[in-house]
């Protein structure tokens, strides 16, 4: 097979893989090539379809490879289809979700100490959309959940992995010792999360 | 300012700390220093604004004035000691901001990073992908797709989530409830009481016990209230101490009676 | 727009329109052209993709046009479907799938009540892989989907039938605190399922 024959199958894979998306690693074992060939391959593909203003493009994240449509044709496929663009994520739950990406393990009390407001809501909505999920307990008082990003969340924003996220910006030199133990904890978690 | 456009700006904000955010920004004030009696003027300002247009104010944004009313009063105090001296930061002696300025930072940072998901949403969540394709035509029809798993398996992982549902708060309980602590019901609730005790009363005792915090938080704006109308005088004869009601406004003078308040409490 | 961009936009929409496919008519009214010229464009591009040898192929059928993958290609996917990672079923599938089993005929909305989150992909996942089928329809507003186990699933897991089923501790079978009406009927339904 050539390499065109090749790109042509993984068209055929990725189609079919749909939002699950395929690995370089997936690909490999299908096509009978290395992990490393896989990914020169669909890259090429990739660029190629960019440079003819294909329709569809390949994206990576959240460790594979997938199709989707093109942000600029939202517009067009909203007016067939229930778009994630129909529910673009509210101000409050983007916000407890930036939150909990950056900190996560993370209880919805600590959220709510960041934010200053209740999180009850958006929190819920992020479960159902599927971009938070729990990942376990704080041993404790009231053992309240501990909430983390899910592969969708990569997915969503077009990640690889957490360590891809917009840089959080630095902490202002706050006054004197404004920043206190509170800060020293959440610096701690910083490194952790991060 | 017209007041639909207050209203609109007003709902936009995403709680106490981004409406304090938004003013700091307003007024290009440094975050690390912020001029605590002017921020704690605007801001009241912005809730007495949201009363007045009849919208509830969620419980956070009162905390949050009480929060400002005591950091300035405790501004105050060094002035007391040291009248030329600017009650700026010095090490080993803490700034009563401090808190709130940490506070303030944090969530500046996660806003501004929430800014930048808001564009990698756009790129990346506007699109359409698709479900996978149905293989099973594909599938080799001896394939097992349970391989590796029993029934037990599946007892277990009913057991497990019927366990979880049963310790998840049922939807009802998620919709988001505002306190409808409303500052005039709290003086109408302070003016009855004091008429009932001959007009002096213990700040303290105008809780039953089990009072939410926010119920003090808005209680404590209510006395104020009064105060600037000159209905009630407080006070206190020790800092923390014990807080003295007396009713002032003598000869028929009466609160002015809020609409909410008709049926009382 | 210019032809290449609007041929562009037919192909994010075919993808979209998943295998239900578009008329000449949907491609019209959502380009705002004619449904000629719409026909014109996706059977040009129709030809453009054979002769480009992709991966693809828009293909008519029942009066519409969709995309399927090149029937030459179905070796590949056969390898695809025998991929650990499809092979495994996800904690989502496999809870989706003991509260099928268990409470059976269920619907999709009272199973994402009883997990708390949306359910759509593991529904589709065990319909992929036979293991859940429709079994009838709800009698009411919308009038939603019931599924069921099906024989196969049986099989799978070597039960002679549904009462094969390993019971429940007596609390755990009782419905998850009161929750009223719908409870009740789930109560209904495992005793009848049982």
């Amino acid at each position: 097979m050539n390499r065109k024959q090749l790109k042509a199958v993984v068209e055929g894979l990725l189609f079919a893989a749909g939002d699950e998306g395929l690995t370089a690693a997936d690909l490999a074992e299908v096509l009978e090539v290395t992990p490393e060939e896989a990914k020169v391959l669909v890259e090429e593909l990739a660029d190629e379809w960019q440079r003819a203003g294909r329709g569809l493009r390949i994206v990576r994240a959240a460790g594979g490879y997938r199709l989707t449509t093109l942000p600029e044709h939202a517009p067009y496929l909203a007016k067939l289809v229930d778009l994630p663009a129909n529910s673009q994520l509210s101000q409050a739950a983007l916000e407890t979700l930036a939150i909990i990406a950056y900190r996560q393990p993370i209880t919805r009390g600590e959220v709510e100490d960041i934010r200053g407001v209740k999180c009850e809501k958006a929190i819920q909505t992020l479960l159902n959309k599927g971009l938070i999920e729990e990942v376990g307990r704080v041993e404790g008082p009231g053992r309240p959940i501990l909430y983390g990003t899910t592969k969708a969340f990569l997915t969503y924003f077009g990640l690889n992995d957490l360590s891809d996220l917009p840089p959080l910006p630095e902490a202002e030199a706050a006054p004197a010792d404004a920043q206190g133990q509170a800060a020293d904890r959440l610096a701690a978690r910083t490194t952790r999360g991060e | 300012m017209p007041p639909m456009t207050v209203q609109i700006k007003l709902e936009t904000f995403e709680g106490p700390l981004d409406l304090l955010l938004y003013l700091i920004e307003q007024e290009q004030m440094d975050i690390t220093d912020i001029p605590i009696a002017r921020i704690t003027e605007q801001y009241l300002a912005y809730l007495a604004t949201m009363q007045e247009l009849e919208l509830e104010v969620a419980s956070e944004f009162l905390v949050m004035a009480a929060t400002l009313l005591q950091l300035k009063s405790k501004m105050l105090l060094p002035r007391h000691t040291e009248p030329a001296a600017q009650p700026a930061p010095s090490a080993g002696n803490e700034d009563p901001r401090a808190a709130l300025v940490a506070r303030l930072v944090e969530y500046k940072r996660f806003k501004e990073v929430a800014r930048a998901l808001r564009e990698r949403e756009a790129a990346y969540g506007c699109v359409y992908t698709r479900p996978p394709l149905d293989l099973s035509p594909y599938s080799p029809p001896q394939k097992n797709p349970v391989e590796g798993l029993t029934p037990d398996d599946l007892a277990q992982a009913f057991w497990r989530v019927m366990r979880r549902a049963r310790v998840r708060p049922r939807q009802e309980a998620l919709t988001v409830t505002r306190d409808a602590v409303r500052v005039e019901d709290c003086m109408a609730h302070v003016r009855r009481m004091l008429e009932a005790r001959g007009g002096r009363i213990s700040f303290f005792a105008l809780f039953p016990a089990g009072v939410t915090r926010e119920h003090v938080v808005v209680t404590f704006l209510a006395v104020l209230e009064m105060m600037k109308l000159g209905l009630v005088r407080c006070e206190q004869g020790t800092p923390f101490g014990e807080i003295t009601l007396e009713w002032v406004a003598k000869g028929g003078e009466r609160v002015r009676e809020p609409q909410a308040a008709q049926g009382g409490r």
